[in-house]
């Protein structure tokens, strides 16, 4: 299972990639999870996340092919 | 003359004082209009801990933002009595004193285009993935808090 | 920066997208705004009694107007914390499809800009002694009442 | 005593001058009487009375100099 992985903002700023391809995740929760393992500075920040082009609210199960978006507080206007 | 099409909202760099003006000389032709309601945003020179922001810097996940805004546009049209509006944005650098946003509604009445302007408005800045990092001279920035 | 000296009001004719162009271009140099709130009024082509209002012919007190158009600035500048506000509203014919009225109100947030826009629109239309005159095809008019 | 009458409007119309002189007239309504008497349409048009710029709302004195205006419903804007 392949999941396409798009950060933003200070996300992207402390992962150093806008754009990564990731595989073995299940669900968003386990995403966080590996995401805090992997950089620990994202503990800090707050973001959400929307599975493509959608904000979810909850832990989701991820499909292959997914487009997941970590979203810091948007600033635009 | 509900303009549901997709319409381009993202602009390379600030948003001239040209570009407005040719978007109301555009509005000439629709005599059925009486109001327009035009909300823009200037990049401010605020200072943060001593340093002057020069400039914004403006990114976005274009494909959600797109959406996201199509689907504010949508809702408008069916909340308001309005015949057109037009949502612009920058993405790249914005200077201070330069513009980064322009919602220019229009209706027959004033009320519709005024209220659905601020809708727009506020929805916009809460809905609408687009992040601002405010730069100071040299290398340094911050990324911009909404409040 | 609150400008209370006397302003031009008046306008011959039309406003024009070029002077709406100028007008916003000139406050790219007052750095601490963040919002311009631009309400614009345009003529519309409405049919009454199967004729079609082909422009508006405007009058006013002038010395009267502006006493009054100054008495709305100091009100909103006392109510508001805003930065930059000017008014101006047409004399003379303005043809369907043209521009009579442009408030123009810039802010450091964008809350003060919108809401004094709105309230000015609203005072002008109530307290500001201007009159239209709406002029059909041939030499018949009648004189337009604010609704 | 002179008093400047300025008419604006509808009322301009039916009077048929923006800018008249008149004499001997004490107050605001005897000005409305001495105005229907010589222009009965005006009975049926609705008008403000400013003096001097300021909208008067009851009847007031007149004094010499005092300018008068006729207003017809505003429809500015």
């Amino acid at each position: 299972m392949k999941i396409n992985l798009l950060s933003f903002g200070q996300v992207a700023d402390i992962i150093g990639e806008a754009n990564l391809s990731i595989t073995d995740i299940q669900n968003t929760e386990e995403l966080k999870d590996w995401l805090i393992d992997k950089w620990p500075k994202l503990q800090s920040i707050k973001y959400s996340i929307a599975i493509n082009r959608n904000i979810i609210q909850e832990n989701t199960e991820l499909q292959n092919e997914d487009t997941v978006a970590l979203l810091p507080p948007f600033s635009g206007g | 003359m509900k303009q549901k099409k997709p319409q381009e909202v993202f602009i390379d760099g600030p948003i001239t004082a040209d570009f407005i003006a040719k978007l109301i000389q555009k509005h000439s032709t629709k005599m059925n209009i009486g109001a327009h309601s035009n909300f823009l945003g200037q990049v401010r020179n605020d200072k943060i801990n001593d340093q002057e922001v020069e400039a914004i810097n403006y990114t976005t996940y274009r494909e959600m933002a797109e959406q996201s805004v199509h689907e504010i546009r949508e809702a408008v049209f069916s909340k308001y009595s309005i015949i057109c509006l037009h949502i612009y944005h920058s993405l790249g650098l914005v200077k201070a004193g330069e513009i980064n946003l322009c919602v220019f509604v229009s209706s027959k009445h004033r009320s519709d285009a005024i209220k659905a302007c601020e809708e727009i408005v506020e929805r916009l800045k809460k809905e609408v993935p687009i992040w601002g990092k405010e730069m100071f001279d040299g290398h340094q920035y911050q990324w911009k808090k909404n409040t």
